[in-house]
């Protein structure tokens, strides 16, 4: 019975996070869109888009290789394994042991990887310049991310994501200042890995400023729309990760019944309403930053992150 | 005749012998079969080592280790000598009456340096070491060059006034031994001299050290003694060269050693360790830099004896059984090892004309066996393994190191200054494009792979009776 | 009468080192050279003296030739080179004269507190002898390291070889002594056939590493 | 016969192959009849390292007459030799079966062959050897030999340079390790392993033996700042000996470190263990940002060695605090990480020097810049290095993160430690190795991106062809175990757990019960992680997704010119350059770790040539500190070169002033 619930739990998961992406993105460029006094797409529109993306015949480059069109399904496939993962209504996911908070960071790196590569694969300056301003973002996102697995890890003496959750809704936590530093290198980190506003504006195609879409740029039809979900996957990742993490309320513990699950789901629908909407506010109020300064800005969360893991020692042993 | 009588008879002969046979063959085939004949009657003198010990001549384990290697490396150098003299012949640096000269003057080098050996009395061991000394001195300067004039005299002037030095030192311990062992011949007697040491004027004692020290350190070509050495090296025959980095060094050396052991026995006078100890980390360290401005190849190998010949009197100044057994197979490896350079150096600089370092180049290119032989050979004084002087080397780091760290430190920079310019040296020479004549070397390669064979065996693995040979001498070295 | 041969023996090793002091006063080649003679001249006598007390008649051959061939038959070659090769006439110094007696009165000092001690049960006579001795060898090493001209640096090497001899001769009953004597004179014969045959005009350094560093071009 | 008698057997015949080289090497045939040798001798040793891991037993000894005469040489086989005679019979397999095909490139086999068993054999025996005089002669048998293969291209300047640093830093370590054998063999000279073991010695004696060992393995290994042989020597080599250095020789180095820090030492002071962590991340660093802004596909490598060397020190590090502190199984995890690692360190640098091999054997380019598109020209060698770049940059499903993964559950127990400089130290680490790991992925990408994807960059890059079956098959195999370590990194673990043990006296917990290849390091509350699962769900989410998608949506193709934002150029050198790709990482981390200078050169107005950019880069710690050294050693060597050229007088007055010195000495004495 326990295996049937959690094998449940975790189809529902993965359906779940395949469902709600698409509407996540569609929510935040809404948002914006009303933000700045536009009426903007409905909040469905990127379903439309990957549908009719879907269809659509592909183009590929003379010169592309079969990386170039593995890589599409490689990533979705790994974005969505990581998303799998991360508790987003229920905490009893049935494979949460396979990986832990560190190979899901790892995870979206080998995402990233393949990403890169693909787009050095047909040879343009374009994919070029995207993959190397993504690894270097990567190469400042993935420590302070690990930094910030550090804090929890130490707080809650587990990298297993079901385990840290659990911790974070018992009453043993307390506002730590550790904990608010871990948050805000995790939002930052956050910001950077989705090529949000200020890193990467996923609107433009800006020579001087695109990093992500520099490297889809060679892509159409069904691969390019393997790729979007696939952003969009792992932008609701990270907005499932911050709100496990941090905001652990009203997710059904592992075992417990139908409603709890139902609950669980309200719950989380509004909390990723929540996130939608502050990053979309965040985005308007904020101006895209040059790409060099980026390391500065990642090199924030980096410290953030350490300074959370170092001051947990120092309120340790006070 | 007896093999200890034999080793001195023999080269002397041939020397009378020699210093009248014309021409290349028979003064060649002479002095080779002489060598051998030394280096049978020095081999028959092993099972005798420690019955002889007569008023003027004693066998005991330490200088048997000494005869035998100076009757090896006599004889393979003598090998050598045969076919590079024939090319200096014909080439026209030497004529029929230097190679009388030459051939006579090695046969008398090389009973002065036999008769150094075994002679009982320290006076006739002066002599002995002088008349080496002044027979090296003729050979040096055989060439007639103006360069070759320059070095003999240098080595000539700075050698005589060590001869002074060292024959004050043999009269202060003549002075200390009188009043103890009676006047007359018999205070002059080695075994004797050991017997009552320890009721000898320690002052006295110190004082003689002291110049002895540094009277047959120059010899040995400790710095800042060695400025002979180099140019020595340089400029005399090839074969020559060789026999003073593997021989005439040792016999000064084991001088000092024979010296050292008096000190040792009596308790009151200085230690000799220490200064052997700075002396000869001041070698070392010393030669291993002068090693990188050498331009000429066979100053390069000089400057190499003096280095190695630091590191084992460091290793005699230490002392204890290990850096003793250590500075005995250094010396040993050193002098084989050393040698084999010096054939090896005499068969390029022949082919290629010059010594000039910068003229040579990839040579096992060109000369595949003679450039990989003298690659080995370099290896080999560089202290890099399966060589012989590696574990010498292991040996003396090792045991300074648990000992005295700080001197440990210092002989180790010496040692890697001098890899370091050895290393730069023999990239150039040895690879690289060819430069310079290519035709094939003529003298032959058998005396270098010999040593080289030993050298090799020996870094694997020691025969049992030499390792009991060794460590008798070590622990009588104390 | 031990006590008055001590004297005299002390009195000409004494007037060694005196003469020794002389030759590093000298500025003329040819005063060196008749001051050297007169050293060869003290050390026969001390070396007479000593073959008269100690009984040891073989040290007269050791006088004789200290004599014969240091004071009359060096010193005369010298002048010869020094006239033949037209050697300038003066003693180059590479320290002053001043500096260098004050240089050897150290010496001479460090000689005598190296000897002082030494056993009283010692031959006295030894113990002085080789103070002095040692004096000697070290001034002559003194005069051929300050003085550049090669004559006088063989005079210095040959006053260095008389402070040998002095200790030889002083140490009772030593073997060899003639024969060492013998075979140094050889040696200094071949030295001044080497500065006569290499032209050796001024110094040592002409038929030096100059002409070794062209040959090898081991300058850079 | 016992299973050392065999092995040490085995050595000496990978020894003997090089005589047999001598008379063999220049017929045709007998480069690929020894290297074929060779690989059956490596892998009959991978077997037996193997058998005596998996089968328990008593370590079996045996002494030979060699060596120090009163001594001999002494030899043992025991489970961390067993281990490490498994990474190097596994890579000496693979590189010698590589060398088959790659072996019709050298250009003088007669320069190769004859040390390449050799090399091999004097590995193996420096696993073997149980006395300090036989390791050390090993080791630097191994140096002497390595540094031989280095020269096979003596006719390029830069091989002989490289050759030149290698054996002097070779030469550096080698003092180093006499200095800590001689600790630890003391001024009597116990120097059998057994005696060394048995020694009393003080904390201070202990941690400097350490130190020196950090030294002198450090410098075979390739720690920061004693590195700088490493990138020039690997890649001056031939591609399988490259190989079996980066991949092989640098695990000997390790293999020295941990018999010494943990087998033979006993218990370090704890404060030992910070300066072997620090250093190992400081290296890792340093070496990853190298590679970054590298542009030679070998050097690369190398410098990626250097990385993956810092990460295993840093676990030994790790290993070592826990140790000193009593907490043996914590040790025992740490250690479990760095052995893995070593192994996967070894599978994967292998198969990616293999591959450069294949490249430049292809192409005769190293230079990224003359690359490009090779994934289309050599199909295979590309999947292969895929493979291989997917596992070094630390990617699930593959080895190379179970490996690092394990050594963050490691860095992630540091709370437990009783010292607070080391719970305040862990973390930091922690991060330098997260930024060392998102480094290697940053630089493989351009790495793999440049050589392979994209367009050809050069005539030679467009013409290649795809290498033989022999080195494809080497790499496969490599790349075979790359996957298997990653999806069943349980199997792994509990047979290197006897080698653990001996060293630790701990073990983590048997991993080959726990379902779907699970890793367990601590407890299952604390991490968990299954290669196995995660290989499977993705290729299941790829394959359905892709099956989905063709079958529902469209599977239509049409291939065009790329678009490029309208701007596409034929010119395969429109495409980003080595250096323009590691810019921003340059810009951002490179001003004073690795160098990194750009200068523009703007003619002037009206001017029509080109505007030039070249952009600079290089190693601190040669710049800053060797040739500091190299000039000062130079300036010595000038100055005391005066001292050959002295008149005579002066040098008599050398011997009169040593006289006069030594005299007055005497006095003082007295």
């Amino acid at each position: 019975m326990e295996l049937i619930l959690g094998l449940l739990v975790q189809g529902g998961q993965m359906l779940v996070v395949l469902l709600l992406a698409p509407g996540l993105v569609g929510l935040v460029r809404k948002v914006r869109a009303r933000l700045t006094r536009r009426r903007g797409a409905p909040v469905l529109q990127p379903y439309r888009d990957l549908l009719r993306l879907m269809k659509k015949e592909v183009v590929l480059a003379e010169n592309a290789s079969w990386m170039f069109r593995v890589a599409p399904y490689t990533i979705f496939a790994a974005t969505w394994v990581a998303a799998a993962l991360v508790p987003t209504f229920a905490l009893g996911l049935q494979f949460s042991w396979t990986a832990d908070l560190i190979a899901i960071v790892a995870l979206l790196g080998s995402a990233r990887f393949f990403l890169a590569l693909a787009g050095m694969d047909v040879g343009t300056a374009f994919g070029g310049i995207g993959a190397s301003r993504e690894v270097m973002i990567g190469a400042f996102a993935e420590p302070a991310m690990l930094l910030t697995v550090f804090t929890l890890a130490l707080v809650a003496g587990s990298t297993q994501l079901s385990v840290v959750a659990a911790f974070m809704a018992s009453p043993a936590v307390g506002l730590r200042v550790s904990l608010g530093m871990a948050l805000v290198a995790l939002v930052i980190v956050a910001i950077a890995e989705n090529a949000r506003i200020p890193v990467d504006n996923p609107a433009t195609h800006l020579e001087l400023t695109m990093v992500h879409e520099a490297m889809v740029l060679e892509y159409s039809g069904r691969h390019l729309a393997m790729i979007e979900i696939a952003a969009a996957l792992k932008l609701l990742l990270y907005v499932a990760l911050i709100a496990c993490v941090f905001f652990p309320w009203g997710m059904a513990a592992a075992g417990s019944g139908v409603l709890a699950h139902l609950l669980g789901l309200a719950a989380f629908l509004l909390k990723l309403a929540a996130g939608g909407v502050l990053l979309a506010t965040f985005e308007t109020a904020i101006a895209k930053m040059r790409v060099f300064r980026v390391p500065d800005f990642l090199g924030a969360a980096l410290m953030l992150g350490l300074l959370g893991t170092l001051l947990l020692f120092v309120s340790r042993s006070l | 005749m007896t093999p200890v009588a034999a080793i001195l008879v023999i080269p002397a002969a041939a020397a009378v012998v020699l210093a009248f046979v014309p021409g290349y063959g028979p003064g060649a085939r002479i002095n080779l079969g002489a060598s051998l004949a030394t280096l049978v009657a020095a081999l028959a003198l092993i099972p005798l080592a420690g019955t002889v010990a007569g008023e003027t001549l004693v066998v005991d384990s330490l200088n048997i280790v000494f005869v035998v290697l100076n009757s090896f490396v006599g004889f393979t150098a003598a090998a050598f000598s045969a076919g590079y003299i024939g090319h200096e012949l014909r080439t026209g640096r030497l004529t029929p009456v230097n190679l009388r000269f030459y051939h006579a003057m090695y046969q008398l080098m090389m009973f002065g340096m036999n008769l150094a050996l075994v002679s009982n009395n320290i006076g006739l061991m002066w002599v002995a070491i002088e008349l080496a000394t002044l027979t090296t001195v003729a050979m040096v300067g055989i060439y007639r060059t103006s360069a070759a004039l320059e070095a003999a005299w240098k080595y000539f002037i700075l050698g005589s006034v060590g001869i002074a030095l060292a024959l004050f030192g043999t009269i202060l311990v003549y002075v200390a031994a009188q009043p103890v062992l009676g006047e007359g011949a018999a205070s002059m007697v080695w075994t004797r001299l050991v017997t009552g040491a320890a009721r000898f004027d320690p002052a006295m004692l110190n004082v003689a050290f002291v110049f002895l020290l540094l009277g047959y350190g120059t010899k040995v070509g400790l710095a800042p003694l060695h400025a002979w050495l180099p140019d020595a090296h340089a400029e005399g025959p090839t074969p020559i060269s060789a026999v003073l980095s593997g021989l005439l060094l040792n016999v000064a050396l084991y001088a000092v050693l024979r010296f050292k052991l008096l000190m040792a026995a009596n308790p009151a006078a200085v230690a000799p360790g220490p200064l052997m100890v700075a002396l000869g980390l001041l070698s070392a360290v010393f030669a291993g830099f002068m090693l990188y401005r050498r331009r000429d190849i066979k100053r390069l190998f000089a400057y190499s004896s003096i280095e190695h010949m630091g590191i084992i009197v460091f290793a005699f100044g230490m002392g204890g059984p290990i850096a003793n057994f250590a500075g005995l197979l250094h010396m040993t490896m050193h002098s084989l090892t050393k040698s084999a350079i010096f054939y090896a150096v005499g068969c390029v600089a022949q082919v290629k004309g010059t010594q000039r370092i910068e003229d040579i180049g990839g040579l096992t290119q060109s000369h595949p066996a003679l450039g990989f032989g003298l690659a080995a050979a370099v290896m080999a004084i560089a202290g890099m393994p399966p060589f012989g002087v590696f574990m010498s080397e292991f040996l003396v780091v090792t045991s300074t190191f648990a000992r005295e760290p700080v001197l440990a430190l210092v002989l180790v920079l010496g040692l890697l200054v001098a890899l370091g310019a050895l290393l730069l040296r023999l990239t150039g020479l040895l690879f690289g494009p060819p430069a310079g004549p290519v035709a094939s070397a003529e003298g032959s390669l058998l005396p270098l792979y010999s040593h080289l064979a030993l050298v090799f065996a020996a870094g694997l693995h020691l025969p049992g009776p030499v390792v009991a040979w060794f460590r008798a001498v070590a622990d009588l070295l104390g | 009468m031990v006590s008055l041969s001590y004297d005299i023996a002390h009195l000409l090793a004494g007037g060694l080192v005196l003469v020794s002091f002389m030759l590093l006063y000298q500025d003329r080649l040819y005063s060196l050279l008749n001051v050297f003679a007169l050293q060869a001249v003290v050390l026969a006598g001390a070396v007479a003296w000593q073959a008269h007390i100690q009984g040891a008649h073989h040290l007269y051959v050791t006088a004789a030739i200290a004599l014969a061939f240091k004071a009359v038959l060096v010193p005369w070659a010298l002048h010869r080179i020094v006239e033949r090769l037209g050697v300038h006439r003066e003693v180059e110094t590479v320290v002053r004269i001043g500096p260098t007696m004050l240089a050897g009165m150290g010496l001479v000092a460090l000689s005598v507190v190296l000897m002082l001690p030494l056993t009283a049960a010692e031959n006295p006579l030894a113990r002085e002898d080789l103070a002095f001795a040692l004096s000697v060898i070290l001034l002559g090493l003194l005069m051929m390291v300050t003085r550049r001209n090669a004559v006088s640096q063989v005079v210095g090497f040959m006053s260095l070889e008389n402070g040998l001899v002095l200790a030889a001769t002083g140490a009772r009953g030593m073997p060899l002594v003639v024969e060492i004597s013998v075979a140094f004179s050889v040696l200094i014969a071949l030295i001044v056939i080497g500065v006569f045959l290499f032209r050796i005009r001024e110094r040592f350094d002409t038929v030096d590493v100059a002409a070794l560093d062209e040959s090898r071009g081991e300058r850079p | 016969m016992t299973a050392l008698d065999a092995a040490l057997l085995l050595s000496g015949g990978l020894l003997a192959l090089g005589p047999a080289a001598l008379p063999l090497a220049r017929r045709p045939g007998g480069p690929a009849l020894l290297h074929g040798a060779a690989a059956t001798l490596s892998a009959a040793l991978a077997l037996l390292g193997l058998w005596a891991l998996v089968a328990p037993g008593a370590p079996v000894q045996a002494v030979l007459p060699l060596g120090l005469p009163w001594l001999g040489a002494h030899f043992r086989l025991d489970a961390l030799a067993a281990f490490f005679i498994l990474v190097l019979g596994a890579g000496g397999t693979a590189a010698s079966l590589y060398g088959i095909g790659y072996g019709r490139h050298l250009e003088a086999p007669g320069r190769v062959l004859p040390f390449y068993g050799p090399f091999l054999g004097a590995m193996a025996l420096v696993l073997f050897a149980d006395d300090a005089f036989t390791f050390l002669l090993s080791w630097e048998s191994m140096s002497l030999l390595s540094w031989a293969l280095v020269l096979a291209d003596h006719r390029n300047p830069e091989a002989r340079s490289a050759s030149y640093v290698y054996l002097l830093m070779a030469g550096i370590g080698t003092m180093a390790l006499l200095f800590a054998f001689g600790l630890l063999a003391g001024p009597g000279g116990g120097y059998a392993f057994a005696a060394i073991a048995a020694a009393e010695r003080g904390p201070g004696v202990t941690a400097a033996i350490l130190f020196l060992m950090l030294a002198g393995a450090g410098s075979k290994a390739g720690v920061f700042p004693l590195h700088v042989w490493l990138p020039l020597a690997h890649p001056a080599a031939p591609s399988h000996v490259s190989a079996l250095m980066s991949g092989v020789m640098t695990k000997i180095a390790l293999y020295g470190f941990i018999r010494v820090g943990f087998d033979l030492l006993g218990p370090v002071a704890w404060w030992a263990s910070p300066v072997v962590i620090v250093l190992g991340s400081t290296t890792a660093v340093m070496g990853i940002l190298l590679a970054n802004v590298d542009r030679d596909a070998k050097r690369i490598l190398a410098y990626s060695t250097i990385e993956n060397v810092g990460v295993i020190f840093a676990a030994l590090g790790l290993a070592l605090a826990f140790r000193a502190n009593g907490m043996t199984a914590l040790a025992a995890l740490a250690l479990t990480a760095a052995l893995f690692h070593i192994l996967n360190h070894m599978l994967f640098k292998s198969l990616l020097f293999m591959a450069a091999g294949a490249v430049l054997a292809a192409t005769g380019r190293r230079t990224l810049d003359a690359l490009g598109g090779l994934i289309h020209r050599m199909p295979a060698t590309a999947f292969l290095a895929l493979v291989g770049v997917t596992a070094i940059a630390a990617l699930p499903p593959l080895n190379g993160f179970a490996s690092e993964w394990l050594l963050f559950q490691g860095i992630l127990q540091s709370p437990g430690l009783p010292q607070p400089a080391l719970q305040l130290l862990l973390p930091g680490a922690g991060g330098m190795l997260a930024l060392a790991a998102a480094l290697a992925a940053a630089c493989f990408v351009r790495f793999y991106g440049i050589i392979f994807l994209g367009r050809p960059r050069s005539e030679a890059a467009a013409g290649a062809v795809e290498v033989d079956r022999w080195s494809l098959a080497a790499m496969a195999g490599l790349a075979l175990l790359c996957l298997f370590g990653g999806i069943l990194p349980g199997a792994v673990l509990d047979t290197l757990a006897p080698a653990v043990g001996l060293a630790t006296g701990g073990r983590i917990p048997p991993q080959l019960g726990n379902s779907w290849a699970t890793l367990v390091p601590v407890t299952a509350g604390q991490s968990s992680y299954s290669g196995l699962l995660v290989l499977a769900f993705i290729t299941f989410g790829a394959m359905t997704s892709a099956w989905l998608v063709h079958r529902l949506a469209s599977h239509r193709l049409r291939r065009g010119p790329a678009w490029d934002c309208g701007f596409p150029l034929t010119d395969g050198r429109s495409q980003y350059s080595a250096g323009g790709f590691s810019q921003p990482i340059r810009r951002a981390l490179g001003g004073t770790l690795v160098a990194a200078r750009e200068h523009v050169v703007m003619p002037p107005p009206g001017d029509m040539r080109p505007a030039r950019h070249a952009a600079e880069s290089g190693d601190v710690a040669w710049m800053r500190l060797y040739l500091p050294a190299a000039a000062a050693v130079g300036g010595l060597a000038t100055r005391l070169n005066t001292l050959q050229f002295l008149t005579i007088r002066r040098y008599l007055g050398l011997v009169f002033v040593s006289l006069i010195l030594l005299l007055v000495g005497l006095t003082q004495w007295n």
